[in-house]
């Protein structure tokens, strides 16, 4: 083994390691607000793990995504929580040392870590030649449109996946306005730093999104990772403590959330009329096409992400 | 589709559709549902004649779907299926015109005519099935559709009754159905035909199965058939409207039960073949019991329609004796018992229903001298006690002569005493009741209920007793008469023993 | 007109159409209403012409993208996809006929881009054969079934959707590990390549129970039936009517498709165990139905029993078993969403579905308790239904293959069904007032309960062509019945 | 090594060494007025020399301008949230320490 | 005149952003275009346009980057020193530039620079967490104030003295 | 890459550590957390296997379905976590009640 | 080269320590947020020198990424979850 090997390893045993733990204590952690905290890191931790298995674009949806926007809506939760209960008793419940309770819980311990144990035999009885689809993946990109392995994936020979998820997207959307949305926080008084860094870093995101769309025709980036960092601006809108206009927040709202899935659909529709395969690109246009859908795209998702922070609801007639 | 294949399905029809528009009916149309309901049973009176002109001329009618890719819904007519499908149709008639005048003005009466159409359509399909399969199907629907009818006054004792009658029925269909698909592992086919499917195949080697197989079908009928000790629900049952329980007693639920287990010892196992596996005797001994068993119960009641519950169980029973005595002359006589019994028995809970709508009459002990008030009903009832007893020669004699010589010519003599026993004690529970009925002086709170109409009751109540009555009189009378209910038996008997 | 018709891909369209027509709804939520009930026929006519396609042409998959396994994903319609969609189009036509009357203005536009949501993520498990693309599409599913369960909105139905919602994601995820594994020991995710590759080695068994563990949760599964009953009780009743007529059948489904083409061998002690909980789920589920003092919470534990019927089929490993086992998942569907239906009748009618006040109700429902008797033939298994079809079947290929024990349950199960059906009949003929105070119910509603129910039982009539449907492309593993 | 490998490397140092340094002062400084202080200043400066060692060895100038690109916004972002979260500590009264 | 100036200016600001992320590369341009002119405008709306002073610019920078190294090498000397030695205490400064982005950034400077922390900023006031505070801080953050001011070319009256 | 599939081994871990919080934890953003670390963990697995191929480049499959992943975990999170919000205030606590432990 | 950059960046991952430290052991909110700025900003160093010592340039697109989107989370801190302080400490 070489040193550059047993850096390495270490490297990633420590982050292995480090993953597990704050895991551990994002969850064992006896305040909500320290698990969150833990977890965020948690987060951040594992986007270097990602840069480290070779998944650079995973990374940068970790972090956009998983890092950004999850730890700006879990602390958003635990403080509308605040306002439901009226004590932190519960929070910090102290855990139930009954011998049932214990006996349930180490039962439990016990069954996962057999669990566990059997993982990681299989895994390290897995083929480790198993090739996988990275070659049929080679072979067809060029008559993909774009020259990102992933983004081909995504948009082209698995598109039909990502036309569900950004469906899923939606769906959360529609699920939290179905509740009924949340009462909007009361406005905190503008704070004139936030306020300027608000201001300053917005056009940069939005600068950032636009230029992750267009790294991911040929390298990590795309329209989740785009979509994302569109919508920490979002959440950064609203964390400053800015409300968007009422005329914004009605059909044109819904047509922005709409503009990537109804794209994408329509895509769809015309391939099914024409007799073609289900979003069958012609090989010519694929290109220009891709990146057309991945606008809609980033537009919904980015749009999607931030309503999802904001969680209102819908403010027109139906839902208030 | 011709004739022969749509003349089973439009007797089906003929009760079915009307009962399915009726359920739709408003309360109020009172006229459209009398109409629908006589409809219906005049044509299936009619179709049922023309069928019977048919098999008379040996046409086949069949009609057959295809319900799995290797078993059929068959309806067939036979001269065993004809025989109870012309019970049913005509005592069908007379309930529906009974059941109109005794329901005058109760609630729910589109409901009530809806089931009990459906009722007889169910029991048209028992009688019809061309094979188990659908011999099973019609059977089911006939405890659903007699469910509603018997908690049809929603009381708890109702509620009670129907729980009980489900409890029995269901559990009965499930053993019914274990068997019948148990069976459909064995065999290639399931069809009904003389001297049954099963000798000579490759299952017939393995007896045990069989044996099983014959408890669990017969414990299935026997619930409907009321054999003891399955019978608990039927003496409950009784809490239903008159019209119902007359129904029940005499055509459809208990006849049903009676029938299957004719089918199976004749049409499934075939007799002789059940015989050698010896399964026919048991099947005496459980008869000859629920017989002696029913009828010592009848005597203590004094509710009436219980101690006709009673006497029910204990002559449904001569059917099942009669076809398992192995030899045609007690066969003859068991199968003409199910037209017989069901005339008999219908009349007489006629007769109760109008003691209990005209009178409030419910208890034997209240009828002293009701006879004088109500002359012709109770003139009706006797005819129908005294064919219960066996008094020649009205109906119930020639199936007990029937049993009683066939029982000699079996070699059972004990059976013949049975018989007699059983004869004994029918008119020990039923001559009291005649005797008091006539002979005592009146007393009972019905006496003060003045006699506002011309007749003694309604007269849609009085016409069905006595048409079964002078039917009783008939089938006695004119038993060797071509085209007799008995002629009928024989003619079935020739087909299972050969001439 | 005609040529556009035979090149158009209709198994595409159950997917893509209900997905417009949901977006539809929810960009132009006033006109949501007309758009979904356009959308369910929109639907019907796409599966009518599938099965004429089907039945004329046989099986056929269809390569998203023109990709084709094992790079692109791969729609399959076979017969027993073909089979599914259509029992998804009928008893989705009736819950969207039922739903234009059941929801407020308010609560119904929230309800119609949520509903054909669902109904386009059930088209689309039902026709993929695409391992990972299930796992999307099941979480598709999952979510916007634990919306609509949310959507009654009391603490009841809250916290039953939270806990719905963990149990799916975490169904989804164990799902998810397993197809890692899946992946990663065989290099595909398309079941047809799957098939030619997998071996029944410790990575395959181990890879099939997270699968099998994660979908079992999702069809709950005893003992993993904990969360369906409040669900499902708590849900609005056409929402109930698709949980349980037809998402918990999605799950199960997947592990039908999974047993049938790509586990390699049957293992008589795996297949037992299997048989085990579903005798346990039909014990279990029948006794606590007759505990329930709700009605829909009786129709929910009704419905795990069900599910415990379908597990039955594992260890009697015929073919006449399996053919029992769908026909069951049919039937039920119908039957079971007939019920759910009839009970939303009377919660919106009396206000309240406790069991022993239901005579109240009763009498100024009878259509309604009429629907839910016949659905409960069909529950029962008592003939002609195609409960009872499905049950003949099984209990056939119990005694075929000598284990009786399972027809034992079979039989059991029915007497259970039977208690519970009744004690909720029994009801219907009680001779207490009707209230003067009610709401009536739209006629639609009532007529969609029916109707669903009526179909159950004459499903049972049609039995030889739905049997033949089933088995295009690919005829049920096991011994044929003979 | 060329020298501008030694430059990179003594910068790079340099950068981890403020990290480090920054590090400790977060463990070891008795109240958060204090511990942004050691945070804000060390990191920023740490990210400066990494950033810095980086560029010198950058394969072109759009790299160099890249990483400056992220040290300001870095600098941004961690200046402006010193500041909001020294300002929620003072309003919602978490003490100052002193001696 | 001057608004098309500050228009171009930021349309500029934001191209050059574009072509570094891009890393020169010329076919993005295509999809850069009307990015950068979204984000120009995006920029514009939000922050009104301002004038910077080159002149100043090139003066600061160097300012900045060895007071921010000298603030790393302080609190890095502090947080190392086993005595650990540190006098927090807080300070009001008063301060001339109006709120806005000038203040903002006069306030963000502050925190990168040896042993401030600017805590609170309210109307007239900076309040500073001082590490440790032997010096005489009044003076340099006047100076501080006045260097920021000349960059967004803003003048400034003289400080009144004594209203600590 | 290292010989031995140290991620996924984590991934894991990860898998078992988050059910474990999952059964064991009542509190609904503890149970929602610990779907989050089990979905980390999952694509862990996913990941690590993709790239066990020294030489060439990591098969993309599994990025993309990773990404699938992640999208579809947030869209999930944030709904789970508006559910809880509803849930506690309609019942006072976000905890599922019948839960064992605490 | 390479080698340097790995250990320095395993070096900064070895810091990270300290900051989790400060998570776990609070005590007050704002002090555990510190960790994830921490985080924040020697993750970005981190990626920064992998991506030099891997050259692989899209790991300075996530590095960006960081930069871009620290701050949102300290953000929603600040501005969502920071409740009436509880200098309150479990352990």
């Amino acid at each position: 083994m070489d040193r550059l090997t047993l850096v390495l390893w270490i490297f990633d045993s420590v982050t292995g390691l480090g993953l597990l733990l704050l895991a551990g204590w994002a969850l064992a952690s006896p305040q909500l607000f320290r698990g969150i905290i833990l977890f965020v890191a948690f987060s951040l931790m594992m986007s270097i793990a990602w840069v480290r298995i070779d998944a650079p674009d995973v990374a940068l949806a970790e972090i956009a995504i998983g890092a950004g926007l999850t730890g700006a809506l879990l602390l958003a939760a635990l403080s509308r929580l605040g306002d439901s209960e009226p004590t932190q008793e519960s929070m910090n419940r102290p855990i139930e040392r009954s011998y049932r309770a214990r006996t349930f819980r180490s039962l439990t311990a016990s069954l996962l870590a057999a669990v566990a144990v059997a993982l990681v035999f299989l895994i390290l009885a897995l083929p480790g030649d198993s090739e996988g689809l990275g070659a049929e993946v080679a072979a067809s990109l060029d008559a993909s449109g774009v020259s990102s392995p992933v983004t081909a994936v995504l948009l082209n020979f698995r598109g039909y996946d990502t036309l569900l998820e950004l469906l899923v997207l939606l769906l959360a959307l529609l699920g939290v306005w179905s509740l009924g949305g949340l009462p909007a926080q009361p406005v905190s008084p503008a704070v004139l730093v936030l306020d300027t860094l608000a201001r300053i870093l917005i056009p940069v995101l939005l600068l950032s999104s636009a230029y992750l769309l267009w790294a991911g025709t040929h390298a990590p980036g795309g329209a989740f990772q785009a979509g994302a960092v569109l919508g920490a601006a979002g959440v950064l809108l609203s964390l400053a403590g800015w409300q968007v206009r009422q005329r914004y927040t009605g059909v044109t709202l819904r047509l922005l959330l709409i503009a990537g899935p109804s794209l994408f659909l329509a895509f769809a529709l015309y391939t099914i009329v024409a007799g073609q395969s289900l979003l069958e690109y012609p090989p010519q246009r694929a290109g220009v096409m891709i990146v057309l859908l991945e606008v809609a795209a980033t537009l919904s998702i980015g749009t999607t992400l931030a309503a999802l922070f904001v969680a209102e609801g819908p403010r027109n007639k139906e839902g208030q | 589709m011709n004739a022969s294949t749509a003349l089973p399905l439009l007797i089906l029809a003929s009760s079915l559709l009307p009962g399915l528009v009726i359920f739709f009916l408003p309360e109020s149309s009172i006229r459209i549902r009398t109409a629908l309901n006589l409809f219906g049973a005049v044509t299936k009176l009619v179709l049922v004649a023309v069928m019977a002109r048919g098999v008379l001329h040996g046409v086949d009618y069949e009609a057959r779907m295809r319900l799995l890719p290797d078993l059929d819904l068959v309806l067939r007519a036979d001269a065993l299926s004809l025989l109870f499908v012309s019970l049913s149709s005509v005592l069908w008639l007379l309930t529906t015109v009974y059941a109109i005048g005794y329901l005058e003005n109760s609630p729910h009466r589109s409901r009530f005519f809806g089931f009990f159409s459906l009722c007889v359509t169910a029991t048209v399909g028992v009688a019809m099935a061309g094979n188990l399969i659908t011999f099973l199907l019609f059977y089911e629907l006939l405890t659903l559709t007699t469910y509603p009818l018997i908690v049809h006054r929603g009381t708890e004792v109702a509620r009670l009754a129907g729980r009980s009658y489900l409890r029995y029925t269901i559990a009965g269909g499930a053993l019914l159905l274990v068997g019948v698909v148990w069976l459909s592992t064995l065999f290639d086919t399931l069809e009904f035909a003389p001297g049954g499917f099963m000798a000579g195949t490759e299952a017939a080697s393995r007896p045990g199965t069989l044996i099983v197989i014959f408890a669990l079908l017969i414990a299935g009928l026997g619930v409907k058939a009321a054999l003891v000790p399955l019978h608990g629900w039927l003496p409950k049952a009784m809490v239903a409207p008159a019209p119902v329980s007359a129904l029940l007693h005499a055509v459809a639920v208990v006849k049903a039960g009676a029938f299957g287990i004719v089918r199976v010892v004749y049409d499934v196992y075939g007799i002789e073949f059940a015989a050698n596996l010896g399964v026919t005797q048991p099947l005496v001994m459980v008869a000859a019991a629920t017989i002696l068993y029913a009828s010592v119960r009848a005597l203590f009641q004094d509710d009436l329609k219980r101690r006709l519950a009673y006497s029910t169980v204990s002559q449904v029973s001569y059917i099942t004796l009669g076809i398992a005595m192995v030899g045609p002359i007690a066969t003859i006589g068991g199968i003409v018992h199910i037209v017989h019994q069901g005339l008999m028995k219908i009349a007489l809970f006629f007769c109760a229903g109008n003691l209990a709508e005209t009178l409030d009459i419910h208890k034997v002990s209240d009828m002293d001298g009701v006879a004088h008030r109500m002359p012709w009903t109770m003139g009706a009832f006797t005819v129908g006690a005294f064919g219960m007893i066996g008094v020649p020669p009205l109906a119930g004699f020639i199936s007990k002569w029937y049993l009683g010589t066939g029982a000699l010519a079996a070699e059972q003599g004990w059976i013949v005493l049975v018989l007699v026993a059983s004869s004994v004690l029918n008119a020990a529970y039923f001559l009291p009741i005649v005797h008091a009925a006539w002979f005592k002086t009146p007393k009972g709170k019905w006496q003060d209920k003045r006699d506002r109409q011309r007749l003694e009751t309604r007269w849609m109540l009085l016409l069905p007793p006595m048409a079964t009555a002078l039917l009783v009189l008939a089938v006695g009378l004119l038993a060797n008469m071509p085209l007799s209910p008995l002629e009928w038996a024989r003619l079935i008997t020739m087909t299972e023993y050969g001439p | 007109m005609e040529a556009l018709a035979a090149t158009v891909s209709w198994d595409a369209c159950l997917i893509v159409l209900p997905l417009l027509g949901a977006i539809a709804c929810f960009a132009w939520p006033n006109a949501a209403k007309k758009l979904a009930l356009g959308t369910a026929l929109a639907v019907l006519v796409s599966i009518a012409s599938l099965t004429i396609r089907v039945t004329a042409a046989g099986a056929f998959r269809h390569a998203v993208g023109a990709w084709g396994a094992p790079l692109g994903i791969e729609l399959l319609v076979d017969g027993l996809s073909l089979v599914m969609l259509s029992a998804t189009a009928i008893v989705g036509l009736a819950i969207t006929i039922y739903s234009a009357g059941y929801f407020k203005a308010d609560v119904s536009s929230r309800f119609w881009p949520l509903w054909l949501f669902l109904w386009a993520s059930l088209n689309a498990l039902f026709l993929s054969s695409d391992i990972f693309n299930l796992y999307v599409a099941l979480e598709l599913t999952g979510l916007a079934a634990v919306t609509l369960t949310a959507l009654a909105g009391s603490a009841d139905a809250l916290t039953a959707a939270a806990r719905y919602l963990l149990v799916s994601l975490l169904g989804s995820l164990t799902y998810l590990l397993g197809v890692a594994l899946v992946y990663h020991g065989f290099g595909s995710v398309d079941m047809a390549v799957l098939a030619g590759r997998v071996e029944s080695t410790p990575v395959f068994w181990a890879a099939f129970s997270l699968m099998f563990v994660g979908l079992a949760l999702k069809t709950a599964l005893f003992p993993f039936h904990f969360w369906l009953p409040p669900a499902h009780a708590s849900a609005p009743a056409p929402v109930s009517a698709a949980l349980s007529g037809l998402v918990i059948k999605a799950s199960f489904y997947i592990l039908m498709r999974l047993w049938f083409e790509i586990v390699p061998a049957d293992y008589s002690t795996f297949t037992n165990f299997l048989g085990v909980l579903g005798a346990a789920a039909v014990v279990w589920g029948g006794l606590q139905a007759l505990r329930a003092k709700r009605l829909k919470l009786l129709i929910a534990y009704s419905t795990i029993m069900q599910v415990g019927y379908l597990f039955l089929a594992f260890p009697l490993a015929v073919a006449a078993a399996w053919r029992g086992a769908l026909y069951l998942i049919l039937s039920h569907a119908l039957a079971k969403s007939a019920m759910f239906l009839a009970a939303g009748n009377i919660l919106y009618c009396a206000g309240h579905d406790r069991i022993e006040s239901l005579d109240r109700i009763a009498q100024r429902l009878p259509m309604s308790l009429a629907a839910f008797a016949v659905a409960g033939v069909s529950i029962m298994g008592l003939p002609p239904s195609g409960g009872f079809i499905a049950k003949w079947l099984m209990v056939e290929a119990a005694l075929k293959s000598g284990q009786w024990w399972w027809a034992v349950t079979l039989v059991l199960g029915s007497l259970f069904a039977a208690a519970y059906v009744f004690k909720v009949v029994g009801y219907a003929f009680t001779q207490a007032e009707a209230p003067h105070t009610s709401i009536d119910v739209p006629a639609a509603m009532e007529w969609a309960a029916l109707a669903l129910a009526v179909a159950a039982v004459l499903m049972g009539l049609i039995a030889p062509w739905i049997l033949a449907s089933m088995e295009i492309g690919r005829a049920f593993p096991g011994a044929a019945i003979p | 090594m060329i020298l501008s490998d030694y430059v990179a490397a003594v910068l790079l140092l340099v950068g981890v060494f403020f990290f480090l340094a920054g590090t400790v002062g977060l463990v070891r400084f008795p109240d958060v007025y204090t511990r942004l202080h050691a945070l804000t200043k060390s990191d920023n400066v740490g990210l400066g020399f990494v950033v810095m060692g980086l560029a010198v060895e950058a394969e072109s100038w759009f790299v160099v301008g890249k990483l400056l690109l992220i040290w300001m916004l870095v600098l941004l972002a961690g200046a402006s949230v010193a500041h909001l979260i020294a300002r929620g500590a003072t309003q919602r009264g978490v003490r100052m320490w002193t001696d | 005149m001057a608004m098309w100036q500050s228009v171009l200016r930021r349309v500029l600001l934001f191209a050059i952003t574009w072509w570094i992320l891009v890393e020169g590369e010329v076919r993005s341009w295509w999809f850069g275009v009307p990015v950068v002119l979204v984000a120009a405008t995006a920029s514009l709306v939000l922050v009104s346009p301002t004038t910077l002073v080159w002149f100043e610019l090139a003066r600061f920078v160097p300012f900045f980057l060895v007071r921010s190294f000298a603030g790393g090498v302080d609190v890095a000397w502090r947080a190392l020193h086993p005595g650990m030695p540190i006098e927090p205490h807080m300070i009001e400064y008063p301060t001339r530039l109006r709120p806005g982005l000038p203040l903002v950034f006069l306030a963000n400077t502050v925190s990168l620079l040896p042993g401030t922390l600017s805590v609170a900023l309210n109307t007239g006031f900076l309040n500073v967490h001082v590490l440790s505070g032997r010096r005489e801080l009044q003076s340099e953050l006047e100076s501080l104030e006045d260097r920021v001011a000349a960059l967004f070319g803003i003048t400034l009256p003289v400080p009144s003295r004594g209203v600590i | 890459m290292s010989s031995v599939p140290l991620f996924a081994l984590v991934g894991a871990g990860l898998f078992c550590i988050g059910l474990y919080a999952l059964i064991v934890y009542a509190h609904l953003l503890r149970k929602i957390l610990a779907i989050n670390v089990m979905g980390s963990g999952v694509f862990l697995v996913l990941a690590t296997l993709a790239d066990r191929t020294v030489n060439a480049a990591p098969d993309p499959v599994p990025h993309a379905m990773i990404i699938t992943g992640i999208v579809v975990a947030v869209a999930t999170t944030a709904f789970a976590l508006v559910l809880m919000l509803k849930v506690a205030e309609k019942t006072g606590r976000a905890e599922l009640p019948d839960e064992r432990t605490g | 080269m390479q080698l340097f950059n790995l250990a320095l960046g395993l070096l900064l991952l070895m810091t990270l320590g300290g900051g989790i430290w400060r998570a776990l052991r609070g005590p007050s909110a704002a002090d555990r947020m510190l960790s994830v700025q921490v985080f924040g900003t020697a993750a970005v160093a981190v990626l920064l020198l992998l991506a030099q010592a891997f050259g692989q340039a899209a790991l300075r697109d996530v590095a960006l990424a960081f930069a871009l989107l620290a701050a949102v989370t300290a953000v929603a801190f600040v501005r969502r979850a920071w409740a009436e302080e509880v200098d309150c400490d479990p352990e």
